[in-house]
């Protein structure tokens, strides 16, 4: 991985970073809630990003199924605690 | 040479954007200014970045846009049902909220949720 | 490479049937509950097929995918599998016709095909020869029972199957751990494979696997400390299930575990532990069925002291052990799940699981006493029942060469008989000479139920009075296990 | 709190050994024996390009049968478990979904069950396989339950689905004792096309039985545990 | 070896989780640790130091460099049966909850020895 | 644009199912076509009623001009978004005024609506919570107009003509 | 006879199994089965007479063989068995009539031709698994039959099977462990291992063996089943139990003692006292306590058939006593006593089973005046408690005769003199018997009562005849017995048919002893008579009670603490009942056993889970520790 590539994966890096944070600070479920959703979004984007790096075009399907798990996941919640389940 | 550019233009413009939707949720005062910042930021910073992985990897361009379009479209879906629920619970207003017609406009709702 | 019998149809035939329950159900919902009896009725076929050629060659390979072994899963049918095989299947085909009179509970297609499911997880675990096969079955069957456990939906029922699912979850996670500890030493999952590369293990790494596999099976095979789950569970399930769990599901774990410790880890000082778990499981258990009000939970602490008893033999590690442990074994599993049909059909009438309750029953429903006082017989081993031949087999083992260890597990042994003896005739009494209550107006279990429990006792009556094959069978098994020749005939035959 | 310490300790007792047991065994040392088998002759042998997938379907096929058992067992269960008595359930959800939720789960819905369909259809080239396939397209379902209030899933198709695609796996297991090589699951059809969606023989049409058995159990599974949480009419 | 002593360590965490937390929820999500990190044991296993998944999916790739397909293979398995097993031990709960109508383990205690 | 029929909606379906499978597949060897095709086939049987209730008159040359125009459009407001994102987060004052407030349209189909609702959360700094019949209620990082018509000039407005002619 | 041993071993169970399938056609064809398959088997034992045969393998198990045997000893038992009950059956026939439950009885005869099977495979057992096997049978066959006695017979049949089964697993244990050793249990195997077996181990043998005999034997303090279990039975089963049953104790202890170790070496392997092995010693004492105590137990009973069940406990006492001495004279005589009491003890029982057929009542102080209503069986009991209480010329004179002397000939007095008072008490419980039954004021509710049926009496009068047989022509039986024991190495006795001639040097030794100790035994009956008050002839309605008149519905009680001041005197004693001590362990055990128990599967899931891990733990630690935990 060349040089270019580390710098992005640092910069993706610290959003997760950032948003484990706020998954731990809450306060409370959908301000974690948001903050998954964000780690997963950066996640998806690392995936696809490591995908070109080692050159495994199936990672891609991968990150498609991780954001498709991470959409429903989130919609779940959130009608879960609005009492809508 | 002008394609890995572009490629890493779109692929680092993806990961600011990243960056500033995980600082703005650990910044702002409320859940829904939280949600302004990384709903948009971060579906934009994905966005970009996967397009930017296309554009470096041409072969898999169209695959790329499939994957950028799904978290475009979803995106929106998941905030909004969030944003909600948070409203619905009870997830309190920043201070500096200067105006709440969603009062008015859950109403309806709830007097039928009380039947 | 295989003749007439396929042992693989031993679990792809019941499967077969799982499958077209689910796909039945849509639309054929009356057909659903006769479909396990076919299965097991056709995997009795193929045991009769078995029997010849295993007694002849000493085992048969069925292989999978048409690979050899260490490179395929292959399902070995030695002696040894071929005796729980064959009782699983029995149990199954049986139980299987006690059902149709027994389960009126919604959701039928799910009981009927989650019970197929646990027969044949059974088996599976009795028959595959890959370790992680093993694993597999395992969980085809613990998950099957978790749901049968809570079949009746009650809070007994929810909370032993919760309880259940918890510890046989860690169980299972512990036992993959021990499989996984074997692979990244050996790299292979065959069984045989296996026994040959992890020779140059050492005692310890042995050991530490073994203990995590141990842990797993024991769970499931209700070894003490491992085993509080199993008083809860097989009460709370319906008394059709029971039969299984307490007949063969907990011998199939302990079966697999004989397995395993004969295949790899054949070391005195293993042997040496297991012993006190054996005598542990027995006295915990015997000792705590004897304070049981309710006949299900009696029983099913009862099965965990027999479970320990045979364990014990097994630890012995002696050809006589082997073979007093199996015949134990035998006796158990037709006799507890005698017990439990039996008793499912007279709580199925009385609507109590008192024992008290279940005074004057004897002249109530002849049929079903006269059976369970048989089951009991030869659960305390009393003569002529086949329980007298195996636990005579065990002490004598046990004694071999006596020292103050064994004198003393022994005088343990017979005492947790006297406590068995002290639960079965106060059942037995109670039930025969107790005063009903007033005009108790019931009568003989219905038409399933009778003959499947029925035919369960003419077949403990007739091991009792003729018990000469299965002495020579057990014999030969134990001779099998003493000299491993699971390995030499795998190889000969399997191509290894 | 000395609870707590104790298990502490012996918890790392335990790791501290397996710790240990490990340590000989080194991590990322190539420790293969029959895995370098399948590599070296996978493809050929398979015709599946993903080497996991001739080992999950074709070497080791007979696990995965287990695992469908599994999956379906636990279908059941949850199925026995949450089984309400009195058939007729209605499901009324207090609070309706918002406008957004129930207009784009219901057009995402048909693209997610593309992509489940694609996911197991791909299996053996790719690492994706029946179960994943199957578990996407049982939250395509669950998506639909998010966007509307009274969404019931029609169970008896279901079943046969479910049946139908457990008689598919059975059956070609077990046709494979019908040819030469006399063993279940034996992979008899031609392998085909390397590295092409027509290849690998059975396993693709295994792939898609399993997708079909799984994406059916899940969506049976929710279907439950949603209808449970939701029907309070029916509690015992 | 970290990945070693992070699965077992993960497991450790389970098996704490279950023995000493008593919300139905937590113990489940104890067991789900216990799975996870055997998971990654057996993953852990079967890993090459930089290896590749074992995928031809072009030709010519060096087969010498995958890491072992059995692992991975075994932890499909392992994933889908720890998810049956979370998917019966929630409807456990469920079904606990509405018998007890709480989620504390030590509230539910209806079977005695 | 009015409700379509069953087959009408199929073949829609269909079409927009294939042309996904070929995004997703990216090759156009026979067999994955065909097995795309079958595929499609069996997606629209279940999901035909669900996609959109208009199927094939979302085809009609008018609507995918005003899509390929709205397109960069979007991507533009989107742009302008994350600028004003980034300044507000950046800018140490921190400058909001949040609000929620009601926004008319005039849009009248659910996919209209939902078009309308995801460009407007994607835009700067508004977020829809929800919508009923004619009005979607709306967050507001900075609420410039309070009033139901100033929300709606300020945030409705703009994308509203586009979605008018796409689904309208 | 050509009859094959297993034939005869084979004929009650048959006929216990037919008899139960006859029941289902009609009632009488089951009788008339049992009734055949009974007499059968009495007959078939005919042509064993004096017939000796070393072994017949009749089944192989776990490679060794299981064998039947015979000799004069067996056949001896086989007489017992077989013949009693036959006896039995025949009186059950009418005694069990009045039970409605047909299925009942159908039980009750298979079970009873079952138990008869039972005794008749332990006595020809040639090896100790078949020994064991049959032993193990008889209990629960026996068991089935107490219980038939209803509600109360439960408790009683509850506690017999429970110290049966103890006892017998302490057989098996012993059994086992010779096993062990001789990878075989034929009896001369066996001998053959002990013969070189260390001196704890045949001791060890030993003890555990008789554990289990003298827990069916009743010796004290294993005893404590029986008064309750005895009594319970029906009426029938009583005489089974304790004329026939308990000596199966005897017979084991005789087998184990003689058979498989012979007194020699018994004698070379531990310290001797009074010319007797220490551990037969012990055996002799334990037997003498049982006489003693039971003797004054069975004073101090209500009830009829306790009263005789606490006799059986002390005459069996007699019976092993005699066989520890260890000499021929003593053997012949516990042997002889075997069978003596066999007679009269079943004897008793009838006529008391008779009693309650008619009354329906078995309290002593219930009962009264019948010496008119049931001449008969008057005469009957009258013949035997004179043949219980050892007196002359009845048949329990000579066999308690041949004790008293063997014990004189080892000089072993005070076992002689508990003897004595053994059979001085026997005088004041048997006059009990007739005096509350037959005699005194006959209660108004009797006044219709009559003997009972013929098929009833037939036994009564078939024993009565015995003990004269027997008491006159002793030789009858010393015949058997005395070639039996030549079997076993005995040096024979000499005797003829009317006795032991006069002229060997021990009998004109005995007559002095016999007095002198006759005289000792009158001192205590004196002392006791001393302290009971004496009886007054009264009218019926010469009382004074309270001041009130008494009325002929008010009867003054008479028989109701008979031997009051006796009672009073021993009663402290007693407290120290022995099976107040095994209540108190079992109770113990039981709480211990609960408390524990609770503690360990407690319900709690975390609890379980702990479990879990703290064995993985012990297992980590052990390979952390390298491996060795010893
Ligand atoms: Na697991
Ligand atoms: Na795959």
């Amino acid at each position: 991985m060349s040089v270019l590539g580390w710098i992005y994966v640092g910069v993706a890096g610290v959003a997760l970073l950032l948003s484990v944070v706020r998954m731990i600070k809450g306060p409370d479920v959908t301000n974690r809630t948001v903050a998954l959703d964000v780690f997963t979004t950066v996640s998806v984007a690392l995936f696809v990003f490591f995908a070109m790096v080692f050159d495994r075009y199936i990672y891609i399907d991968v990150a498609l199924v991780y954001a498709i798990l991470s959409f429903i996941g989130v919609l779940v919640v959130a009608r879960f605690i609005e009492r809508g389940l | 040479m002008l394609r890995e550019i572009l490629g890493y233009f779109f692929l680092y413009f993806g990961a600011a954007f990243l960056f500033l939707g995980s600082y703005g949720l650990v910044r702002f005062p409320d859940l829904y200014t939280r949600m302004q910042a990384s709903t948009k930021s971060t579906t934009l910073g994905a966005f970009s970045s996967v397009i930017g992985v296309g554009i470096l990897h041409p072969d898999w361009f169209i695959k790329c846009i499939s994957v950028a379009i799904f978290i475009l479209l979803t995106a929106p879906i998941g905030s909004s049902a969030l944003m909600r629920a948070a409203y619905k619970t009870g997830v309190p207003l920043d201070e500096r909220t200067v105006v709440d017609e969603a009062k008015d406009f859950f109403a309806e709702d709830e007097k039928e949720e009380a039947k | 490479m295989v003749g007439g019998a396929h042992p693989i149809l031993l679990i792809a035939v019941p499967l077969f049937f799982v499958f077209l329950i689910v796909f039945f159900s849509s639309f054929f919902k009356g057909i659903v509950k006769y479909l396990p009896i076919i299965a097991f009725g056709i995997n009795l076929i193929v045991i009769y097929q078995l029997i010849p050629e295993v007694l002849g060659k000493g085992m048969v390979i069925s292989t999978t995918a048409g690979f050899k072994p260490p490179l395929a899963i292959d399902i070995v049918v030695d002696r040894l599998s071929l005796i729980l095989a064959a009782i699983g299947s029995v149990l199954g085909f049986l139980v299987a016709i006690y059902n149709v009179s027994y389960i009126d509970e919604e959701p039928q297609e799910r009981y009927y095909a989650l019970f197929t499911l646990l027969v044949t997880g059974i088996i599976w675990m009795v028959v595959t020869g890959d370790i992680f096969n093993l694993f597999v079955a395992f969980e085809v069957t613990s998950i099957a029972a978790f749901g049968l456990v809570g079949f009746h939906r009650d809070q007994g029922a929810v909370e032993a199957g919760f309880k259940y699912l918890v510890m046989g979850s860690i169980g299972g996670g512990m036992l993959l751990v021990g499989i996984i500890m074997l692979y990244a030493a050996t790299g292979t999952l065959n069984m045989v494979d296996l026994a040959q590369k992890s020779v140059h293990l050492t005692f310890g790494q042995k050991f530490l696997a073994y203990s995590m596999i141990f842990i797993g099976l024991g769970i499931e095979g209700a070894l003490f400390p491992l085993n509080a789950w199993l008083p809860d569970a097989h009460p709370a399930a319906p008394s059709s299930v029971s039969a299984i769990l307490s007949g063969i599901m907990t011998t199939a774990a302990i079966y697999a575990l004989y397995r395993l410790t004969n295949l790899m880890f054949d070391y005195k000082q293993i042997y040496t532990i297991l012993l006190f778990f054996g005598l542990l499981t027995l006295i915990f258990g015997e000792v705590s069925a004897y304070f049981q009000q309710d006949i299900k939970r009696m029983l099913a602490y009862s099965t965990i002291g027999q479970t320990g008893l045979f364990f014990f033999a097994f630890a012995l590690d002696s050809a006589n052990g082997f073979q007093g442990s199996i015949m134990q074994i035998i006796n158990h599993s037709v006799s507890k799940a005698l017990l439990f049909l039996v008793t499912g059909g007279m709580i199925l009438r009385i609507g109590s699981r008192k024992i008290e309750d279940f005074a004057g029953l004897g002249r109530k429903m002849k049929f079903s006493s006269f059976f369970l006082a048989i089951g009991a017989f030869s659960l305390m081993g009393l003569p002529p029942f086949f329980g007298f031949w195996s636990k005579l087999k065990i002490i004598f083992a046990a004694l071999q060469n006596p020292n103050f260890f064994m004198v003393a597990s022994v005088v343990i042994i017979l005492l947790m008989s006297v406590v068995e003896g002290a639960y079965f005739f106060k059942l037995l009494q109670n039930m025969y000479f107790g005063k009903p209550a007033e005009n108790l107006q019931i009568s003989e279990a219905p038409a399933g139920i009778l003959i499947s429990f029925t035919i369960l006792g003419l077949i403990l009556i007739f091991i009792s009075v003729y018990p000469t094959p299965i002495i020579n069978l057990t014999h030969q098994v134990a001779n099998d296990l003493m000299s491993k020749s699971y390995i030499n005939i795998a190889l000969r035959l399997g191509g290894l | 709190m000395i609870r707590k310490v104790v298990y502490s300790i012996f918890l790392a007792i335990i790791v501290l050994s397996l710790v240990l047991f490990f340590a000989a065994f080194p991590f990322g040392k190539n420790k293969m024996t029959v895995g370098k088998y399948y590599i070296d002759h996978g493809v050929q042998q398979t015709g599946a390009a993903n080497i996991v997938t001739s080992v999950v379907l074709d070497y080791r096929g007979f696990d995965t049968l287990g695992e469908v058992s599994v999956l379906f067992a636990a279908a059941a269960g949850v199925g026995v478990l949450l089984h309400m008595i009195g058939e007729r359930r209605e499901r009324k959800v207090k609070v309706p979904p918002n406008f957004v939720v129930r207009v784009g789960s219901r057009i995402v819905f048909p693209f997610i069950l593309l992509f489940g369909v694609y996911i197991f259809v791909h299996g053996h080239l790719t690492p994706g396989g029946g179960f994943q396939g199957g578990s996407i397209i049982a939250s395509g379902f669950l998506l639909l339950y998010l966007a509307y209030p009274n969404y019931k899933l029609k169970r008896g198709g279901l079943a046969a689905i479910e049946g139908l695609a457990g008689l598919t796996f059975v059956t070609l297991g077990l046709y494979g004792l019908l040819t030469p090589k006399v063993s279940f699951l034996y992979n008899f059809l031609p392998m085909g096309v390397f590295n092409t969606l027509v290849s690998a023989g059975i396993l693709p049409i295994i792939y898609v039985a399993i997708g079909f058995k799984v994406a059916s159990e899940f969506a049976g599974i929710i279907d439950d545990m949603i209808c449970d949480v939701m029907c309070r009419g029916g509690e015992k | 070896m970290i990945y070693y002593i992070g699965s077992l360590l993960l497991i450790a965490v389970g098996l704490y989780a279950v023995l000493v937390k008593s919300n139905l929820i937590k113990i489940i999500i104890g067991l789900n640790f216990i799975s996870s990190g055997v998971n990654l044991l057996i993953i852990s296993v079967g890993y090459i130091n930089n290896g590749t998944a074992p995928i031809f999916s072009r030709l010519g790739l060096n087969p010498n460099t995958m890491v072992d397909p059995i692992p991975q293979a075994l932890t499909l398995t392992a994933i889908v049966i720890d998810a049956s097993e979370l998917a019966l031990a929630v409807a456990f709960v469920v079904l606990l909850y509405r018998h007890y109508k709480t989620l504390d383990i030590k509230k539910i205690r209806s079977l005695k020895w | 644009m009015e409700k379509a029929g069953r087959l009408n909606r199929f073949i829609f379906t269909l079409i927009v199912m294939f042309a996904s499978w070929l995004m997703l597949t990216v090759t156009l060897r026979k067999d994955e076509l065909v097995v795309g095709f079958v595929v499609s086939f069996l997606v629209a049987l279940v999901g035909s009623d669900y996609l959109s209730e208009h199927g094939l008159a979302h085809f009609s040359p008018k609507r995918i001009i005003y899509l390929i125009l709205y397109i960069p459009y979007y991507l533009w407001q989107i742009l302008l978004a994350n600028f004003d994102v980034a300044y507000r987060v950046l800018s140490p004052s921190m400058p909001i005024k949040p609000g929620i407030v009601k926004v008319k349209t005039n849009l009248k189909t659910d996919s209209g609506k939902l078009s309308l609702a995801n460009s407007i959360t994607m835009t700067p700094g508004t977020i829809t919570i929800d919508a009923k019949d004619d009005t979607l209620l709306v967050h507001w990082i900075y609420v410039k107009d309070a009033s139901v018509e100033g929300a709606t000039r300020e945030i409705g407005a703009p994308f509203e003509k586009f979605l008018k002619e796409i689904f309208g | 006879m050509n009859a094959s041993l297993e034939l005869l071993l084979a004929t009650p169970f048959i006929g216990g199994l037919l008899a139960f399938i006859g029941g289902k056609v009609h009632r009488w064809i089951r009788n008339l089965i049992a009734i055949i398959f009974s007499f059968a088997t009495a007959f078939e034992i005919i042509g064993y007479y004096n017939v000796t045969i070393k072994g017949i393998v009749w089944g192989k198990l776990f490679g060794s063989d299981l064998i039947l045997q015979t000799n004069p000893i067996t056949w001896l038992f086989l007489f017992i068995v077989t013949s009693a009950s036959f006896l039995i059956v025949l009186f059950s026939i009418d005694d069990m009539r009045k039970e409605e439950d047909e299925l009942k009885l159908d039980a009750y005869y298979m079970y009873l031709l079952f138990v008869e099977g039972a005794m008749v495979g332990i006595v020809l057992a040639g090896d100790l698994i078949t020994f064991f096997m049959f032993w193990e049978i008889m209990s629960w066959t026996s068991y089935f039959l107490i219980i038939h006695g209803g509600k109360r017979s439960m408790a009683a049949g509850y506690k017999y099977i429970i110290m049966s089964v103890i006892g017998a697993y302490a057989m098996f244990l012993a059994m086992a462990m010779l096993y062990a050793k001789a990878h075989s249990l034929v009896y001369t195997d066996v001998a053959n291992v002990l013969l070189h077996s260390s001196p704890a181990f045949v001791i060890w043998t030993i003890v555990l063996l008789a554990i289990g005999f003298f827990v069916k034997a009743a010796v004290m303090p294993l005893h404590t089943w029986l008064p309750d279990a005895h009594s319970e039975a029906p009426s029938p089963v009583s005489p089974l139990l304790s004329g026939v049953l308990i000596k199966m104790g005897a017979y084991g202890l005789f087998v184990v003692l003689y058979g498989l170790i012979s007194v020699k070496l018994a004698g070379s392997l531990m310290p001797s006292v009074f010319s007797t092995p220490l551990l037969l010693y012990i055996i002799q004492w334990l037997a003498a306590l049982s006489i003693v105590l039971a003797t004054f137990l069975a004073i101090m009973q209500e009830d009829a058939k306790r009263l005789l069940a606490y006799s059986s406990i002390s005459q069996i006492g007699y019976v092993v006593l005699g066989i520890a001495t260890g000499t021929s004279l003593g053997v012949a005589g516990g042997l002889f006593h075997a069978l003596n009491h066999a007679i009269f003890k079943g004897l008793l029982f009838l006529v008391v089973g008779a009693v309650i057929y008619r009354t329906g009542t078995r309290n002593l102080s219930e009962l009264g005046g019948l010496i008119k209503k049931m001449p008969f069986s008057f005469v009957a009991l009258l013949l035997g408690i004179i043949a219980l209480a050892g007196v002359p010329p009845l048949n329990g004179f000579v066999s308690k005769w041949m004790i008293y002397e063997a014990l004189l000939q080892k000089k072993e007095v005070f076992l002689l003199i508990m003897a004595f008072v053994g059979s001085t008490g026997a005088f004041l419980y048997v006059y009990r018997l007739v005096h509350s039954i037959f005699l005194g004021q006959l209660p108004k509710k009797y006044e219709n009562v009559k003997d009972v049926p013929i098929l009833m009496q037939i036994p009564i009068w078939v024993l009565a005849l015995l003990t004269i047989v027997l008491g006159i022509m002793p030789g009858l039986a010393m015949n058997v017995i005395v070639k039996g024991m030549a079997f076993f190495g005995f040096k024979p006795i000499a005797y003829n048919l009317f006795g032991f001639p006069q002229g060997t040097a021990m009998g004109a030794l005995t007559t002095i002893n016999i007095s002198a100790g006759l005289a000792i035994a009158f001192v205590v009956a004196w002392i006791l008579f001393i302290l009971f008050p004496k009886s007054r002839k009264v009218s019926q309605y010469d009382n004074y009670a309270a001041g009130q008149v008494v009325t002929e519905d008010l009867k003054y009680n008479y028989s109701y603490g008979f031997y009051m001041s006796f009672s009073r005197v021993i009663k402290p004693i007693l407290k120290w009942s022995i099976e107040r001590v095994y209540n108190y362990w079992v109770e113990a055990a039981k709480i211990f056993g609960d408390y524990y128990m609770r503690r360990i599967y407690t319900g709690n899931l975390e609890t379980y889970n702990a479990y879990i891990v703290i064995v993985i733990t012990l297992a980590a630690a052990f390979v952390l520790l390298g491996g060795k935990i010893w």
